[in-house]
C-alpha cells in the first residue's frame, strides 16, 4: 500500500518534554519513535490504547498539529502536515476534526453551545445565510440523535455530559470530515450513556464513511467499535494489528497482562491468577532497554540492555525480544 | 447478630441556591460481618455521600437530615466527638478515591502511619513502630524504603497501596473503600482489588466497596446494592443479581457494559439522571424506565424482601 | 459575508450584575465614588485662588469661614483637599490604565505564544517584581525633577505593568490548555481571534481587579515619592499636602488640622479601593474567601 | 541530591540576573535624559548655590567614568567599578566615598527591617493560623475585619499617627533620630537601650501593618487547606484536632506563607524606606532623602543599587529556605 494513499501515517514520531533552566534541565520522553498508519481506502476505527501517561494524548495533539514532534513526520495522504502553510492547515482541519474527553472543559462556559456550531460554519463559510446554516445544524443534530430545540440556545451547564459529547460529533459532521480524532470521548461518561456514544461512532463510520483514531485506556470499549488496535506503553508501541487477533491471541507480555487484567462483568469468570505489583516503579527516563522490563514476567537481560526492534508476525507487529 | 453496620433511613442533603439537593434520601442498608458488600451506582447517585455520612465526614454545604448509623450498637451520628474519634480507624478505616492527595504531602510515609498508631495506642518507640510499618508495607507489596519516602515520590498505584497499608495498621473490623482504583491503570487496579480480597480472606476484615464499575463488583463482592438518585433500588447476592437482575435499572446497567470478545449491540439507558433538587415523583427511575406504569409515576416503591437475601424497590414486584 | 450575527457578547452583563450583588464590592465602590464626586463638586464651588500662598491668614484653626482651617503658608486646607484628591485620583487612573493595558498585553502575548518570548518575558517580570520600583522612581525623578501630574502618572505607569502581566500570563497559561481553545483552533480561529473571542472574556474581571490594584498602588507610590520630596511640587496632591505639613513640623506645632485631612483621605481611599478589590476577587473565584 | 542543587543553582542564577538587570537600568536611566549626565548635575548644583570644588569634582568623575569614551566602554567600566564595590564619590561630602556613607546607614536599615519583618511574619502566621482554624467563630471574623482595615494603611501613614499619639501627645517615645545626641555610639548598654528606645515607634509602625498582611493570608490559606482531602483523611484517621491543625493544616500552609513573604519583600522595603524618613531614622531612607535634597546623584545611585542588592539577598535567603520547608521543592527542581 503506497504511502500516498494512507489517510494518516506517523513515522517515528518522537516528543520530548523538558523542564528547568539551562543547567537544571530535566527531559521526559513522552512519545518514543511511534509509527502507525490508517489506510485511506475504506473507513476504519483505529484504536490507540494505553495507560494514562503513556503518551496517547500527546500523539493525538501531534496528529492535530497542536504540538510539534522533536523527530519524525505525520503524513496526511502522503504530505507532512508540519510543512503546511496556514491556509493548508485550515483545509487539513476541514477533513480532520476531533472530539475531546472532558465535556465540562470543551465548551467556553460564557457562550451558549451554538457558538461552536456557528463559528465552524462561519469560519469555513459552508452556508450562504442564517437560514441555510440553521438547516445544516438541524441535520447534523438529528444525525447524532439530538433535537435542535432541546439543545440550541442553552449554556453548557444546562446540558448533560452525553448531550454535550453528541453535540461535538454534530459539529464535526458539519464539515463532513474524513477522520475524527476521538481522545477518550466516553471516559467521563457513565456506562449507560457510554453505549449511546459508542453506537454513534459506529453509525458515523458506516453512514458517512468517517475513519476514527480512537484514543482510550479501556480495551473493552475498543473491542466493541474498532478494527485495528495499537497498544502503547510509556511512549512506545508494543503491539499492533487487527483487534480480534490481538484480543484472542496477544503476543506481547504487556498486552497479555492488560487483557487478562480487565475485570469481566460476570461473577463466574473471576481472575484465577494473581498479579504481583512492583515494589518500586522506575521513573521513565532511567530505562535504556525495553520499557516493560521492570514488570515483565519473561524478562531476559537483553531486554534490559537493548530496545526491542520491530517484528512482523502474519498481519501483526510486535516489539519484543521473545520473538526473534 | 451477624450485622456489623446497620444504616437506617439515612438522609443527607446539600444546601444549594435552588433549594436542598437530596443526595441520600432514606437509605436502609446493613453490612454483615466478614462479607464484601459492593455499593454500585453511577456518578452523582449519592454513594460517596452515603459513605462519608457513615464516617460523619460530611462538611457544609452538606448536612445530615436524619436516620441512624448503628455500629456495635452505637449510633455514630449521635456519638460524642471523642467516642467517634476512638472508633475512627481503630474500628472503621477509609480508603478514599483521590489517592493523589489523601496523604500529607510534607510528611514521610512512616510518620503518617505512626500518627494513626499514636492517636489510638499512645506513644510508641520509633524503632519498633518503623519495623511494624515496614512489615505493613511489605504486606501490600511495597519495598521497605517506601517508609522513608514522601508521597510525591510515589506513583498513583504505590500511593494507594500505602493508604491500604495504613488502613490495616490497627486491624479494623470494617474497611470502607470509595472508588479505590478509579484513577489507576488496569493492571494496578487488578493488583489492588486482589489485595483487598486477600485482606478480607486472611484477616476477616469486612469490606464495603463503593465503585461505579460493575465489572469490579462482579470480580470481588459477595453481595451488592444498586443505588440510583439517592435511593437503593436493589440488594442481593452478586451472582444472583448479575444472572437475574430484577430492577429494570440494574438490568439496563449490566447490559450496557461492553464485554471483551462480544460485538453484540449495546443497549444504553436513554435520558439522564434526575436533578435531585426536585426529584421526579413516585419512582425516581420512572422517566427512563422501559416498563413504567401509572403507579410508578405516583407512588414511590419501598424496598421489599423478594426472597432470601434479595430486596428490590420496584412496583413490578410489589404486587 | 459575516451575515451570521454571533449574539452580541453578552458575557459582560452577568459579571456586572454579580459585581453589584457582592456586598463588599458595593460598599467599597459607592464609598469611593462619594469621595470623588464630592471633591469634584467641591473644587467647582470653591475658588482656586484660596490655594495660592498667602491667600488667607495662616495657621487658623477650623472655623466656619475655613471649615478645615488654613496652613502655615496661608492657604485654605479644604480647597487644597478637593484639588489634591482629584489630582491623586488622576495619577491613579492614568498609571493604572496604562499599567493594566501594557501589562495585560504582555501577559497575553507571553502566555499565549510562549516558548522563547515567554521565557525572556517571564524572567523580566520576575526581576521587576523582586525589585522595589520605588527605588527606580526615586532615581528617575531625582534626575528629571518631575513637575506635572501627568509626568508623575507616566513615571509610575512605567513600573506598574509587571503585576498585571504576571496575573494575566498565569491565567492565559491555564486557559490555553483548556479544550475549548483546541476546539476553537479546529474551528479555524487563529491566534489573535482566540485571544480576543475565547480568552479575553474570561480575563476581563481579572483585568479590572488588576486595574483597581494598580490604581491603589499608584496613589500609594505618589504619596511615598512626595514625602521623599520627589513629588510634583508645582501642583498639589494628597502626598504633596502631607509633605508640606511634615516639612513644616505640623505635628509638633499642634497644627493637627493641617496634617490630619490628607492622612484621613489617604486611608479612606486605600480602604475603599481595597474593598473593591476583595469584592472583585471573590466574584472571580468564590472559593478564595478573603473575609 | 541532584534536584536540590538544581533548585539552588536556579535561584542563584535569578539573583545574579536581578542585580545585573537593575545595575544596567541604573546605568541607562541617566543616559536617557538628554545631555551628559554630569552637565545636569553641574547646572543643578549651581542652581542649588554650591560653589566649592564643583569643577574639579566634575572632571574627576568624567575621568572615573570615562564619559568621553563610547557607551559600551562606559558600561563595562561602570560594571567593573560596581564589582569592585566602587560606587564613586559623594558630590556634597566630597571626597568621602558613597560606599562609606552607605555602610554607615545600612546596619540601621537592616536591623530595623529584619527584626520587624521576622516578628510580624511569625506573629501574623501564628494568629492567622488560629483565626483560620476557628474561622466560624465571632472573634475570628472581628479580627479579620480589623486586620483588613489596618492592612490597607501604609507604614508611613501609620508612622505619622503613632508620632502624634506616642511622641507628641503622650511624650513616651522620641519622634526622630537613631539615638539621643548626647550618647556616644558604642556597644555600651546605655547606647543600645537608647537606640531601642528610638527605634520603637518606627518598628511598631512597620510591625502593625505587615502583621495584618500575614494574618489575613494565613487565615485564608488555612481555611482552604481545611477542605483538602488529606485533612479530611486525618479526621477519618481519628487524630486529635490539635494534631490535625499543627502537623497537617499549618505545616502545609507554611510554604505559601514563605512565598508570600519573598514576594512582598520589595513592598516592605519601599514602605520602610519612607517610614525612616518620617522618623529621621539614620537608615538608607534618610540617606536617600539627604542625597535628593543636596542633588548628590552618585549617592542616590549608590544607595538605590545597594538597596536592590539588599532586597535581592533577602529574597534569595527566603527562597533558599523553601526546600527545607517543602520536600516537593527538593524533588521537582525549579
Amino acid at each position: 500500500m503506497s504511502t500516498s494513499t494512507n489517510l494518516l501515517e506517523l513515522r517515528e514520531v518522537t516528543k520530548i518534554f523538558s523542564s528547568g533552566f539551562l543547567i537544571s534541565r530535566k527531559r521526559i520522553i513522552a512519545v518514543d519513535e511511534v509509527s502507525f498508519a490508517l489506510p485511506g481506502d475504506k473507513p476504519i476505527v483505529f484504536t490507540l490504547a494505553g495507560e494514562s501517561g503513556s503518551g496517547k494524548t500527546t500523539i493525538a495533539r501531534i496528529v492535530l498539529g497542536f504540538l510539534h514532534p522533536d523527530k519524525g513526520e505525520v503524513l496526511y495522504f502522503g504530505r507532512n502536515i508540519f510543512s503546511f502553510k496556514k491556509s493548508e492547515l485550515k483545509n487539513y482541519y476541514r477533513e480532520v476534526q476531533a472530539v475531546f474527553q472532558d465535556p465540562y472543559s470543551v465548551y467556553n462556559p460564557i457562550y451558549t453551545v451554538d457558538h461552536v456550531l456557528y463559528t465552524t460554519i462561519k469560519k469555513y463559510n459552508i452556508a450562504q445565510d442564517d437560514y441555510e446554516a440553521r438547516e445544516l445544524i438541524d441535520k447534523a443534530l438529528t444525525s447524532v440523535g439530538l433535537r435542535a430545540d432541546e439543545v440550541l440556545g442553552k449554556y453548557p451547564y444546562q446540558l448533560s455530559g452525553g448531550q454535550r459529547q453528541r453535540l461535538l460529533f454534530a459539529r464535526c459532521l458539519l464539515l463532513r470530515p474524513k477522520l475524527i480524532v476521538a481522545d477518550e470521548p466516553v471516559s467521563m461518561l457513565d456506562a449507560s450513556l457510554r453505549a449511546g456514544i459508542l453506537n454513534l461512532i459506529l453509525d458515523l463510520k458506516d453512514k458517512y464513511g468517517i475513519s476514527f483514531l480512537y484514543i482510550t485506556h479501556d480495551l473493552s470499549t475498543a473491542n466493541y467499535i474498532s478494527d485495528y488496535l495499537a497498544i502503547i506503553y510509556r511512549g512506545s508501541i508494543v503491539e499492533m494489528g487487527p483487534i480480534d487477533k490481538i484480543l484472542q491471541d496477544p503476543l506481547h507480555p504487556y498486552t497479555k497482562l492488560l487483557i487478562d487484567s480487565i475485570p469481566k462483568p460476570d461473577p463466574n469468570k473471576r481472575w484465577r491468577t494473581k498479579v504481583a505489583l512492583p515494589p518500586r516503579e522506575f521513573v521513565a527516563e532511567e530505562i535504556i532497554g525495553c520499557k516493560f522490563y521492570d514488570r515483565c514476567p519473561y524478562r531476559m537481560d537483553i531486554c534490559y540492555r537493548k530496545k526491542p526492534s520491530i517484528k512482523q508476525i502474519d498481519s501483526r507487529i510486535v516489539y519484543c525480544h521473545l520473538y526473534k | 447478630m451477624d450485622t456489623l453496620l446497620d444504616i437506617k433511613d439515612l438522609q443527607v442533603f446539600y444546601k444549594t441556591e435552588l433549594g436542598p439537593l437530596r443526595a441520600v434520601d432514606g437509605v436502609n442498608l446493613n453490612v454483615k460481618r466478614k462479607e464484601i458488600l459492593g455499593l454500585a451506582g453511577e456518578s452523582a447517585c449519592g454513594k460517596t455521600t452515603l459513605v462519608q455520612a457513615v464516617l460523619k465526614l460530611i462538611k457544609p454545604p452538606g448536612y445530615i437530615v436524619g436516620g441512624e448509623v448503628l455500629f456495635n450498637g452505637i449510633n455514630l451520628l449521635k456519638a460524642s466527638e471523642n467516642k467517634l474519634r476512638q472508633i475512627r480507624w481503630k474500628e472503621i478505616s477509609y480508603i478514599p478515591q483521590s489517592s493523589m492527595n489523601a496523604l500529607n504531602p510534607v510528611m514521610k510515609i512512616a510518620n503518617q502511619i505512626i500518627d494513626v498508631i499514636e492517636a489510638h495506642e499512645g506513644k510508641v518507640r520509633k524503632r519498633e513502630a518503623l519495623h511494624y510499618i515496614e512489615e505493613l508495607l511489605v504486606k501490600v507489596g511495597l519495598s521497605r524504603e517506601v517508609a522513608k519516602m514522601y508521597p510525591h515520590e510515589l506513583s498513583g498505584g504505590m500511593r494507594q497501596r500505602v493508604v491500604i497499608a495504613m488502613a490495616l495498621a490497627l486491624n479494623p473490623k470494617l474497611i470502607i473503600a470509595d472508588e479505590p482504583t478509579t484513577a489507576l491503570d488496569v493492571v494496578t487496579q487488578r493488583g489492588i482489588i486482589q489485595m483487598l480480597k486477600d485482606i478480607n480472606k486472611d484477616f476477616g476484615t469486612t469490606l464495603l466497596l463503593v465503585t461505579h464499575d460493575m465489572a469490579i463488583h462482579a470480580e470481588i463482592t459477595d453481595r451488592i446494592a444498586i443505588m440510583y438518585a439517592g435511593k437503593i433500588l436493589e440488594i442481593g447476592l452478586t451472582n444472583k443479581v448479575f444472572s437475574e437482575p430484577l430492577h429494570p435499572y440494574t438490568r439496563l446497567l449490566i447490559s450496557s457494559i461492553p464485554r471483551l470478545g462480544s460485538k453484540q449491540r449495546l443497549v444504553g439507558i436513554s435520558g439522564f439522571p434526575p436533578d435531585l433538587r426536585d426529584p421526579p415523583p413516585g419512582c425516581r427511575f420512572h422517566p427512563r424506565c422501559p416498563f413504567v406504569m401509572d403507579i410508578c409515576r405516583k407512588i414511590e416503591p419501598s424496598l421489599l424482601k423478594f426472597d432470601l437475601e434479595r430486596f428490590v424497590a420496584c412496583h413490578l414486584y410489589s404486587r | 459575508m459575516s451575515f451570521i450575527t454571533i449574539k452580541k457578547l453578552k458575557f459582560i452583563e452577568p459579571s456586572i450584575k454579580k459585581a453589584f450583588k457582592n456586598r463588599i464590592f458595593l460598599t467599597g465602590f459607592s464609598l469611593y465614588m462619594i469621595l470623588v464626586i464630592a471633591c469634584i463638586i467641591g473644587s467647582m464651588i470653591t475658588p482656586r485662588s484660596l490655594t495660592i500662598v498667602g491667600a488667607v491668614e495662616p495657621m487658623l484653626p477650623p472655623s466656619n469661614k475655613h471649615p478645615l482651617g488654613t496652613d502655615i503658608l496661608g492657604r485654605d486646607i479644604l480647597a487644597q483637599l478637593y484639588i489634591s484628591t482629584i489630582n491623586s485620583s488622576k495619577i491613579g487612573l492614568i498609571a493604572a490604565l496604562i499599567g493594566t493595558f501594557v501589562g495585560s498585553f504582555i501577559g497575553f502575548v507571553s502566555g499565549y505564544y510562549g516558548k522563547s518570548l515567554d521565557f525572556s518575558l517571564r524572567i523580566l517580570i520576575d526581576v521587576f517584581l523582586s525589585v522595589p520600583s520605588l527605588l527606580f522612581l526615586v532615581l528617575i525623578s531625582a534626575l528629571v525633577r518631575v513637575v506635572t501630574i501627568e509626568m508623575m502618572a507616566l513615571l509610575i505607569a512605567a513600573f506598574s505593568w509587571p503585576w498585571p502581566a504576571r496575573q494575566v500570563r498565569a491565567q492565559v497559561l491555564s486557559l490555553k490548555e483548556r479544550e475549548f481553545v483546541y476546539l476553537a483552533k479546529l474551528s479555524g480561529e487563529g491566534g489573535p481571534e482566540i485571544i480576543i473571542r475565547e480568552l479575553m472574556p474570561h480575563l476581563i474581571p481579572w483585568m479590572i481587579a488588576n486595574f483597581v490594584n494598580a490604581y491603589l498602588v499608584a496613589i500609594l507610590t505618589e504619596a511615598g515619592l512626595s514625602i521623599l520630596g520627589l513629588g510634583p511640587q508645582m501642583d498639589i496632591t494628597l502626598g504633596i499636602m502631607l509633605w508640606w505639613a511634615l516639612s513644616h513640623a505640623a505635628i509638633f506645632r499642634g497644627l493637627w488640622w493641617w496634617w490630619t485631612p490628607p492622612i484621613i483621605l489617604l486611608i479612606y481611599s486605600f480602604f475603599t479601593l481595597y474593598l473593591i478589590q476583595i469584592g472583585l476577587t471573590e466574584i472571580i473565584n468564590p472559593r478564595a474567601k478573603v473575609m | 541530591m541532584g534536584s536540590t542543587l538544581r533548585y539552588i543553582v536556579g535561584r542563584l542564577a535569578l539573583y545574579v540576573l536581578t542585580i545585573y538587570v537593575s545595575a544596567t537600568l541604573i546605568f541607562i536611566i541617566p543616559r536617557l535624559v538628554p545631555g551628559d549626565p554630569l552637565t545636569i548635575y553641574y547646572d543643578q548644583l549651581r542652581e542649588a548655590g554650591a560653589i566649592r570644588g564643583t569643577a574639579e569634582m566634575i572632571d574627576e568623575y568624567r575621568k572615573m567614568f570615562g564619559l568621553d569614551k563610547d557607551i559600551l566602554t562606559q558600561y563595562f567600566s561602570f560594571l567593573y567599578q560596581l564589582i569592585r564595590g566602587e560606587l564613586g564619590y559623594s558630590i556634597t561630602q566630597f571626597p568621602t566615598k558613597v560606599s562609606d556613607l552607605i555602610m554607615r546607614a545600612l546596619p540601621w536599615s537592616i536591623g530595623l527591617l529584619s527584626v520587624t519583618t521576622i516578628i510580624s511574619w511569625l506573629l501574623g502566621t501564628l494568629i492567622g493560623a488560629i483565626a483560620g482554624w476557628f474561622r466560624e467563630s465571632k472573634a475570628s471574623q472581628i479580627l479579620a475585619t480589623s486586620a483588613l482595615f489596618l492592612s490597607t494603611i501604609p507604614y508611613y501613614i501609620l508612622a505619622i499617627i503613632l508620632i502624634f499619639v506616642f511622641a507628641y501627645t503622650l511624650r513616651l517615645f522620641p519622634a526622630s533620630g537613631g539615638h539621643s545626641p548626647g550618647i556616644t555610639p558604642g556597644l555600651s548598654f546605655t547606647f543600645i537601650q537608647n537606640v531601642l528606645w528610638h527605634s520603637f515607634l518606627p518598628a511598631l509602625s512597620i510591625l502593625l501593618s505587615s502583621l495584618t498582611w500575614w494574618l489575613l493570608s494565613m487565615r485564608a490559606m488555612i481555611s482552604t487547606i481545611k477542605g483538602e482531602d488529606f485533612v479530611i483523611m486525618a479526621e477519618a484517621k481519628g487524630l486529635q484536632r490539635s494534631k490535625i491543625m499543627w502537623s497537617y493544616a499549618i505545616r502545609n500552609a507554611i510554604l505559601p506563607q514563605a512565598t508570600g513573604l519573598a514576594l512582598s519583600m520589595s513592598r516592605i522595603f519601599a514602605g520602610a524606606l519612607i517610614t525612616e524618613v518620617i522618623f529621621g531614622y539614620p537608615g538608607l531612607g534618610t540617606l536617600i532623602v539627604t542625597a535628593i535634597r543636596s542633588v548628590d546623584y552618585f549617592l542616590i545611585q549608590g544607595t538605590v543599587l545597594l538597596s536592590i542588592v539588599a532586597v535581592a539577598t533577602a529574597n534569595l535567603f527566603i527562597e533558599l529556605l523553601y526546600p527545607l520547608i517543602d520536600p516537593r521543592i527538593r524533588y521537582r527542581g525549579s
